[in-house]
């Protein structure tokens, strides 16, 4: 690869251009001029390719610098003295890789389920994986903001489209919900753009603004980022979006877009704002920690599979919330920034293991979906009689989800309960009830699900799961366990930035 | 008196397009109903010549003719270039709609063109006399296009109700700039700003004057709480002439302010920028909220047009260049998807059917794919979320806002405009989410399909690549 | 003080013909009332010594636009019996709004405005001044632009009348000269051959 | 002379007549058209009066083009009236209440 | 050495991965084969590990295998400590493991989840080597979960059965909350001492004793205190002490063959492995150790107590494992971590022969399980009752057996200990002894002697277990038998342990012990001064009395004493106030959360509210445009007169 072929860019873009190439495929399939059914795998084709392109940003990152890379810098909005501005540090590079993982076993996972307007289907997904892309590499205040909300719009339509029964009023929710998160981040972009003179994030990271300053800009992206993470008390959209979505959107609603609210504390937040995140941290704990516990207890009286898991996803993305703002208090106690290190790790490698868990779930789901059209607990029972393979992936991520050693749901909690010991026992002691919670509620979903005897008709007629399923959970059952017994190369990626991310906030902005 | 000392060089279009109108006028008396196609076709090239004079126009910076009653600068070129072209789509979209009902007459045409040119006088206005002629030139073409539909009571009834409000505004506007007269002794917009400056204008009289002004050009904008008529009349107008009102005078009454308020009455601005931001807060909020209640889509988009003008005023009411540029930019931007929503209706309207109702577009996903991208473009666009172009209107008016200390007005802002998104969103639902009740293939000629995509396609170039627009806009605020 | 004195004399007139106008249940009375709200108009510009403004609002007002109102309510042929209502319930709201505006604006003028000009009683005008002339010698040369708007806003008018109010009436019988000149005999006399008839 | 002050004031009171015309008549649409009518005459006194009083010939200019645009918004008002009692019937202002909320 | 160590790790997972991913490529005979073959190199290479460890002497290996992931400067490694503790642990794990994989082949012969089970087991084998032979806190935790998890699967291997399936969440639930003071505990040692490393942070130790934290209010906690307590937490809860003891009598709902290798022998015991690990935390934390001494007294005593009352064969085995778990456990708390290890050592064997033998009995009953449906089968399967004989004899601590060293010590070490509670323990542990004699040869007279209370359909097919069951009975009766008088002498006393287990010379009471063991023969004379012995053989003779000489008498004490009895059935509540309080309680609170807290306030209030309120707000605002002309007029004018007032008035 070229030092600088621009990989950014193709990655967003091919992605986009491709969605748009299914369309018209199957546009002029319609009128007979191309055969049909090439769709599907025009869609296929892309995302590998895109993912193919993707191998590169891990082969060529530099280890060992917080400098950005791959970085892209074409002129855009002059009068707003805003930029096309791409490049990836530790933080977003192993968030690319994750979407651009996920996206071709969503393409996958929906071949032969959807039924409707297929084309659309998988259109709309490579013009969000090309969005969510954008949203990770943009380091144009403007252009993330872009990327941020022209993503709603193809997860509109998904869930609009494909969804459930009640699925206009999960995805109306859903889309108010983040939109209504995401305007006041853009009053606070335009406040620092007003005060930095540009619109390249890094400029807004020397800014030297006063608390109150600080405070009013945290808590503007606060809204925007909680919403999106979610954080209680704004996380009611995700349950009812996650079960009326199809199940390639919960997939990426929960693989990768949940994902985007922790990131941008790590962007924005935490260096934009350090003072007034240490002021306020208690506020983030706090809520974190009820994520982790209130929502635990509310998880474990679902009686709808893919509710569930959202519910588990909300408590799991606790973990990354509670990480990045745990690092105050470490600092504060040890004196050092060992722990707060460890706290950062855990909550970033929290935030790809919880990809590949939750989508490997909701993948669980929709296989089951497909088969009997319930995502009722009460509808399955037994599941391991007559889908044994299924039953074991099954088993697998659920105890992937509940953390156990050796999956990869393990080493971000593990991390985060550690450190935040160092922050105050407390906070250790509330974050460490997952391991109960967690553990409560996902196996005694399988319990219901999986175990026990042939509950219905239904149930005993079940085909186990076929070679194409077979294959997608068999991916994400490697990822799991691969990032689970050696989290190494994953975690020295992100350390190099993680230490310049302390550097920077243990210096005040003030 | 020579005709130097006119110097009409400036005013060649407007001339020109006088001109045409009479040709035009009296061409179409001499065709029959059957040959209506050559009025069309004139008129499009009187707006072909008008918009080919103007462009030629070199205008380096401002020039006054006619005894200072008439003002060139380049801001005035691209509003009027974008009135001419964003009149040329209103043709291109009316005249099958106009086909299909049977109003497919000359007069349409005659009165638009008035209307532009009662748009091009404004712009070009210098004094609150040329000002006011212009006003009423494109005011009285409205309300009898409106009434345009003689066989239609709601037609009627809109077209009375305008007229009336319309009067009572034009009065309230006469008596501010006969309180303003009386104060400064000259309806000079550029006198009047040097008297005020100067501190020869007697400031109690301005004050009643602006009070009097604002209601007169709250009223053309239609802004809360002087809107009460702009539903009722996009709703009963035929499409063609909604379409029509919704867009190009839009331009005229950004025009309107920018030389009034911001050129005329610059220097008071403390006094007028409160009521300014009051009313468009009014107008944020109620165009938000009673949006939602509607289900004729007509209706639906007044109440949008009601808060896009709340946004408007929010760049006028930060009172910076960057504010009135921004405003500008918004104003450029709300043509454009102004033209397409209602070219969308116009679309999907037939013969003895109008697809006026949110119910009208349920299942266009099913029935036209590109059509209902389209659609969802321009919905998006002006709930204002990117990458189309009514985001970046919103962010250029929300960074006046912010800029001028005005983060509250912003916030405020951005929070209705969520509300907003709903009833947006709610096209969309019906368009994608809804099966089709009814699957008719959508009829209309190849140059409405063309000059539709187009329209829908400019909305997001121009939310890719904003940066032309902002040039445009860029000389505003001078 | 005979200015003084014509003055309240003409606006106490010109303020009943006004009320006269807005209760007036018939229109025509309404109308009529307008027109001696004109007259007194006229006569109080007189004393502002605006000749020209005066003649030109008995003769355009008086002469043509309220004949043409009168024309239409003709017309129109309104019931009056049903106008024969009260106002509305806001009447008093309405009444008190319009007083507001009163008080405010006076407000303004007699008490902020005490220091300035406005208190100020004109001095007359010197001998020979025309205001007709005065007004002529700026009408086309300084504001030709505002006077050539003036013109294509009442082309406008005559066109938007037309075209709102002319049209043909299915049932109305009319002359159309061309057709009865082009009148074909074929179209116009039938010859049947009819069979004789046979028993 | 009487002073300025007072044709202003006569103004503002035949303006708030008109004005209040307006909203007072509930039955007929003509009287709408006449209140307007009283309106612009206000305003007229007000032109004419600072005419005189700023010695000014520009006030009296805008009254002349007032009063050919009224004559013209007047014809164009009385043709949407014929159009509209064609159209229902009735010149009712009660009666145009299909276009609301 | 270092291959070694890798290979007796990676052979078992090897062979797992092999039975579970390619069990129908494999067959059945494959499947059991591979895995014996793979944890049958492991046992074979452990015992090359001990002897070079115990008999050569080798130096103590603590390496790493990789870098498992660096934050910061912490590095979290993978990584083998092999010193006496670990390597007698490999020893036990792979024999016991071994026998179990053999007495599998014959007790799941016909079961369809054949080599899912021998991949379970061999799987559970890696995981517990890891375990034990890690040498920091992460490995540890790993091996610590992984144990669980397969614990998990095999008690719900029947995952039909609803009790199964129950009893499996239920461990690992109740397994978890030890994990999770064990995360704590773990948590609390990083803070301080900055690593992970077993070594390293023992060498912190000392200094971490006068370390305090905040915990509420104002009062200092002791850190090392907090951290010992918390890592006992999770030693309380896989090794089931009270009140975390609730799920190993369920657990036996999974096959026999687990109850052995898993809830007997080996993953049991993890907690005691894991406090004489951290022997070097623990010593310098009285308060720590003392709350050890008292749990483990607590449970010794009493969950013996519930074996008097089980009519199943196998829970008695479990409440006795509960049992003989809490007198290690008293062991640690006394600082005798040595003696804890041995008893650990000896239990795992007689406790895996008892089992194996009770599902020896099971298979030949045809899995019945119920002892008041046995009887006299002494008869009909000559084999299981001497071995079940010799286990119940080591179990009861009958002088010269494996078990009565083990017993005898501890509680000569706990008579010495001088801690708060020591003087509680003594007596629970001393009268442990009787109640253990009592139900031991309850069950033993129960099953294999008197009346035949089966139907003939039973008898008729009554014969002796095939050999692959009777031979790991017989391999597993030797070391029960002959372990104890083997060991002693070096294991407590000759230092065999070196320095993996750390006492403070202030707490050594196993030193007090050595003053009067001499020999093993003299340490066995020595049992005839103290009190146990005796208790032990009332225990058997009371038994005696009333389930061969008078079986009636039970029923009337059991009338008599009917409180007493029915709290012993109910197993002193705690099933019910997990269940009904705990777990019903959970479920309410998840209930009201997401009704009152999600649906009813989150969303219905602020979410679904506003949204209705600013539909109800648009309809009233709507009503404003009456369509009435009068009416918009009278608006715009209100708003001028507004504008008009406001402007004047500022």
């Amino acid at each position: 690869m070229e030092a600088n072929f621009p990989l950014l860019s193709v990655l967003i873009w091919l992605p986009v251009v491709g969605g748009l190439a299914v369309l018209i495929a199957d546009a002029l399939a319609r009128k007979g001029v191309l055969p049909g059914g090439g769709d599907r795998w025009l869609a296929l084709l892309v995302a590998v390719v895109t993912f193919v392109l993707s191998i590169p940003l891990w082969t060529g990152f530099e280890r060992g610098t917080a400098a950005m890379q791959f970085v892209e810098q074409v002129a855009w909005i002059d009068m707003l003295n805003s930029q096309y501005l791409l490049g990836v540090d530790g933080f977003s590079m192993p968030l690319i890789l994750l979407t651009t993982f996920i996206t071709p076993l969503v393409v996958i996972a929906g071949w032969t389920s959807v039924k409707e307007r297929p084309a659309q289907y998988f259109a709309a997904f490579l013009i969000l994986e090309g969005l969510m892309i954008g949203v990770f590499s943009a380091l144009d205040g403007l252009l993330f903001y872009v990327f941020w909300e022209a993503m709603l719009i193809p997860m509109f339509l998904i869930i609009g489209i494909w969804g459930g029964k009640r699925r206009v009023y999960a995805t109306l929710k859903f889309f108010l919900y983040t939109f209504l998160g995401s305007v006041l981040m853009l009053v606070a972009l335009i406040y620092l753009y007003l005060q930095a003179g540009s619109y390249a994030i890094l400029d807004f990271h020397g800014l030297p603004l006063t608390i109150t300053q600080q405070t009013w800009i945290f808590l503007a992206m606060l809204i925007a980022f909680a919403v999106k993470v979610p954080m209680w008390p704004v996380h009611t959209w995700l349950p009812d979006a996650h079960v009326e979505a199809p199940t390639g959107g919960s997939v990426v609603l929960a693989a990768i877009m949940l994902k985007m609210g922790g990131y941008g504390f790590v962007r924005f937040s935490l260096p934009i704002t350090p003072d007034a995140s240490m002021a306020l941290d208690w506020l983030l704990i706090g809520l974190s920690l009820i994520a982790v516990v209130y929502i635990g207890f509310v998880a474990l009286v679902q009686s709808d599979m893919k509710k569930l898991i959202a519910y588990s996803s909300i408590a799991h993305m606790g973990f990354v919330t509670l990480g990045f703002f745990i690092i105050f208090g470490i600092m504060n106690n040890t004196g050092s920034t060992q722990g707060a290190a460890l706290a950062l790790q855990g909550a970033m490698v929290q935030m790809i293991s919880h990809g590949l868990i939750s989508g490997a779930l909701f993948l669980c789901v929709g296989v089951m979906y497909d088969r009997l059209h319930s995502r009722e607990i009460s509808a399955y029972g037994g599941v391991a009689n007559t889908m044994p393979k299924f039953a074991a992936f099954m088993v697998l991520f659920a105890m992937a989800n509940a953390g156990l050693p050796g999956t990869s749901g393990f080493v971000g909690e593990f991390f985060v309960i550690l450190a935040a010991f160092q922050a105050n026992f407390w906070y250790a002691l509330l974050a460490a009830t997952t391991l109960i919670l967690g553990a409560a509620y996902t196996l005694w979903l399988v319990k219901r699900v999986i175990f026990g005897e042939i509950a219905n008709e239904g149930v005993a007629g079940l085909k186990d799961i076929n070679a194409r399923e077979f294959g997608l959970l068999a991916v994400l059952a490697f990822g799991v366990l691969l990032l689970g017994v050696w989290p190494a190369p994953l975690v020295e990626v992100m350390n190099a930035s993680i230490e310049a991310l302390l550097e920077h906030v243990s210096v005040s902005r003030l | 008196m020579t005709l130097e000392s006119l110097n009409i060089g400036p005013a060649i279009p407007e001339i020109f397009l006088l001109c045409a109108i009479c040709t035009v006028l009296l061409v179409d008396v001499f065709l029959k109903d059957s040959q209506r196609g050559i009025t069309y076709v004139l008129s499009m090239l009187s707006l072909l010549g008008t918009a080919v004079l103007l462009a030629g126009l070199e205008v380096p910076v401002r020039e006054m003719s006619f005894f200072d009653s008439f003002v060139m600068d380049p801001t005035a070129r691209v509003l009027k270039l974008f009135s001419v072209g964003a009149m040329a789509v209103v043709f291109v979209y009316s005249r099958s709609y106009l086909q299909q009902s049977g109003m497919f007459r000359g007069e349409y045409f005659v009165l638009s063109l008035f209307a532009l040119l009662g748009i091009l006088v404004m712009i070009s206005a210098s004094s609150l006399l040329t000002m006011y002629l212009g006003l009423e030139l494109l005011s009285l073409s409205l309300y009898a296009m409106v009434a345009f539909n003689r066989e239609s009571p709601l037609a009627a009834e809109a077209a009375m109700k305008y007229f009336v409000l319309g009067a009572i505004a034009s009065g309230s506007l006469l008596y501010g700039i006969s309180m303003i007269y009386g104060a400064t002794g000259t309806v000079n917009l550029e006198e009047i700003a040097a008297a005020v400056s100067a501190g020869e204008a007697t400031l109690v009289l301005m004050l009643i004057g602006i009070a009097f002004v604002l209601v007169g050009i709250a009223f053309k904008f239609g802004a809360v709480p002087f809107h009460m008529w702009l539903p009722d009349v996009y709703q009963g107008a035929p499409t063609a002439v909604t379409l029509f009102i919704a867009s190009v005078p839009k331009i005229a009454s950004f025009a309107l302010v920018l030389r009034v308020l911001v050129e005329g009455l610059g220097d008071l601005f403390e006094s007028w920028q409160a009521m300014v931001i009051v009313i468009a807060v009014l107008s944020m909020v109620v165009g938000n909220v009673v949006a939602i209640a509607q289900t004729n889509l007509k209706r639906m988009l007044a109440y949008s047009t009601i808060s896009h003008v709340g946004f408007i005023l929010v760049g006028f009411a930060s009172g910076t260049t960057l504010g009135i540029e921004a405003a500008m930019f918004y104003t450029l931007a709300y043509v454009i998807m102004a033209l397409g929503a209602f070219g969308m209706i116009i679309l999907l309207s037939r013969e003895g059917f109008e697809a006026e109702q949110l119910e009208d577009f349920k299942g266009l996903n099913t029935r036209s794919p590109w059509f209902a991208l389209v659609m969802l473009m321009i919905m998006f666009s002006m709930a204002g979320v990117p990458p189309f172009v009514g985001f970046f209107a919103k962010v250029a008016v929300f960074g006046a806002a912010i800029d001028a200390g005005l983060a509250w007005l912003a916030i405020l802002g951005v929070l209705f405009s969520v509300v907003g998104a709903y009833y947006y969103l709610r096209v969309v639902w019906y368009m994608y989410f809804e099966p089709p009740a009814e699957t008719l293939r959508i009829g209309p000629s190849a140059d409405l399909r063309v000059i539709v995509s187009l329209n829908g396609i400019a909305v997001l170039a121009l939310g890719l690549l904003p940066g032309a627009l902002f040039a445009l806009a860029a000389g505003a605020g001078i | 003080m005979t200015g003084n004195l014509l003055f309240f004399g003409f606006a106490a007139v010109l303020i009943v013909a006004a009320l006269g106008v807005i209760t007036s249940r018939n229109p025509v009375h309404s109308a009529m009332f307008l027109v001696l709200a004109f007259f007194t108009s006229a006569a109080l510009w007189l004393l502002l010594e605006a000749e020209f403004l005066a003649i030109v609002l008995v003769l355009v007002y008086v002469g043509a636009v309220m004949v043409l109102f009168l024309f239409v309510v003709m017309m129109l042929d309104i019931n009056t019996e049903r106008l024969r209502e009260g106002f509305t319930r806001y009447a008093p709201l309405g009444v008190g709004i319009a007083l507001l505006i009163v008080i405010q604006i006076g407000h303004v003028i007699w008490f902020r405005g005490a220091d300035t000009e406005l208190v100020a009683r004109p001095e007359p005008r010197p001998e020979g001044y025309s205001n007709t002339a005065e007004l002529g010698q700026v009408l086309y040369t300084e504001h030709v632009y505002a006077f050539e708007l003036a013109a294509v806003i009442l082309l406008l008018a005559i066109v938007a009348a037309i075209s709102l109010t002319m049209r043909k009436r299915p049932g109305l019988k009319a002359q159309d000269v061309a057709r009865q000149v082009a009148v074909n005999p074929k179209d116009r006399v039938r010859i049947v051959k009819m069979d004789a008839e046979k028993d | 002379m009487v002073p300025i002050s007072h044709y202003l004031m006569l103004a503002a009171i035949l303006f708030a007549i008109g004005v209040t015309g307006i909203f007072l008549n509930r039955k007929n649409v003509i009287l709408l058209l006449m209140c307007i009518e009283l309106m612009l005459l206000a305003v007229n006194f007000n032109f004419i009066a600072f005419s005189r009083m700023l010695d000014d010939v520009m006030g009296q200019v805008f009254v002349f083009f007032i009063l050919t645009v009224a004559a013209a918004e007047a014809a164009i008002g009385l043709a949407i009236l014929v159009v509209l009692f064609r159209a229902r019937q009735s010149i009712n202002v009660e009666d145009l209440d299909t276009l609301r909320g | 050495m270092e291959t070694v160590y890798l290979l007796i790790v990676l052979a078992p997972l090897v062979a797992a991965a092999i039975a579970g991913l390619a069990g129908k490529v494999v067959g059945r005979t494959g499947a059991h084969t591979v895995t014996i073959l793979g944890v049958g190199l492991a046992f074979v290479l452990s015992l090359i590990v001990a002897w070079d460890v115990f008999i050569t002497g080798a130096d103590v290996f603590n390496g790493t295998v990789y870098t498992w992931a660096v934050a910061g400067d912490l590095a979290m490694e993978i990584g083998f400590l092999i010193d006496p503790l670990s390597a007698m642990m490999m020893v036990v794990v792979t024999f016991v493991s071994l026998m179990v994989h053999v007495y599998t082949i014959g007790y799941m012969h016909g079961d369809p989840g054949y080599q899912r089970f021998f991949s379970y087991i061999s799987l559970f084998t890696f995981a517990m080597l890891m375990l034990v032979m890690s040498n920091n806190f992460l490995q540890l935790f790993f091996g610590w979960e992984a144990v669980g998890l397969v614990s998990y699967l095999l008690i719900g291997f029947w995952y039909k059965r609803p009790t199964a399936i129950f009893a499996n969440l239920k461990a690992f639930l109740v397994n978890r909350v030890g994990d999770f003071g064990f995360i704590l505990g773990i948590s609390a040692v990083l803070m301080y001492t900055g690593s992970l490393d077993y070594y390293t942070v023992f060498g912190q130790a000392e200094g971490m004793q006068s370390e305090t934290i905040n915990i509420w209010g104002d009062a200092q906690w002791s850190l090392l205190t907090v951290a010992c307590i918390l890592l006992f937490i999770g030693a309380m809860g896989k090794s089931a002490q009270v009140p975390l003891h609730v799920w190993l009598p369920d657990s036996m709902e999974g096959p026999t063959p687990i109850s052995a290798l898993i809830h007997a022998a080996t993953m049991v015991t993890a907690g005691i492995f894991m406090v004489a690990r951290m022997s070097p935390l623990f010593e310098y934390s009285t308060a720590a150790l003392s709350f050890v001494l008292v749990i483990g007294a607590t449970t010794a005593f009493f969950m013996g107590l519930l074996g008097l009352v089980q009519n199943d064969i196998k829970r008695v085995v479990a409440y006795s494992t509960l049992s003989q778990l809490g007198y290690m456990t008293v062991a640690l708390g006394a600082s005798a971590y040595a003696a804890g290890v041995f008893h650990l050592m000896t239990h795992a064997f007689f406790k895996a022969l008892l089992f194996l033998a009770a599902g020896s009995v099971i298979i030949g009953m045809h899995h019945v399980q119920d002892m008041r449906r046995m009887g006299g089968l002494r008869r009909y399967m000559p084999i299981t009752y001497w071995t079940c004989l010799i286990g119940s004899l080591a179990l009861i601590g009958f002088p010269g057996m494996s078990g009565y060293f083990s017993k005898d010590a501890l509680i000569e070490a706990v008579h010495a200990a001088e801690l708060p509670g020591a003087g509680y323990a003594y007596w629970c542990v001393l009268l442990g002894v009787f109640v253990t004699a009592l139900y031991t040869f309850r069950m033993f007279f129960m099953v294999f002697h008197g009346p035949e209370r089966f139907d003939d359909e039973t008898r008729s097919h009554l014969h002796e277990s095939p050999w692959v069951v009777t031979v790991p009975l017989v391999l597993l009766a030797i070391p029960s038998v002959v372990i104890g008088w083997l060991t002693i002498g070096p294991l407590l006393f000759g230092g065999a342990f070196g320095d993996a287990i750390f006492v403070l010379p202030e707490n050594d009471t196993l030193a007090t012990v050595a003053g009067y063991f001499t020999s093993p023969a003299g340490f066995v004379a020595h049992g005839f001064m103290t009190p146990a012995l005796y208790l032990a053989g009332a225990g058997v003779l009371v038994a005696w009395f009333l389930y061969i000489r008078r079986p009636e008498l039970p029923e009337r004490i059991q009338d008599r004493l009917e409180p007493v009895h029915r709290v012993l059935v109910a197993k002193y509540y705690f099933d019910d106030v997990n269940e009904k309080v705990l777990a019903a309680g959970s479920r309410f609170l998840g209930g009201a959360l997401w009704r009152g807290g999600d649906q009813g306030i989150i969303d219905g209030v602020l979410v679904n509210g506003s949204a209705r309120a600013m539909g109800h707000i648009a309809g009233i605002v709507r009503r404003a445009q009456t369509g009435f002309l009068h009416h918009y007029a009278f608006v715009m004018i209100i708003g001028l007169a507004l504008l008009l007032g406001w402007l004047l008035l500022r």
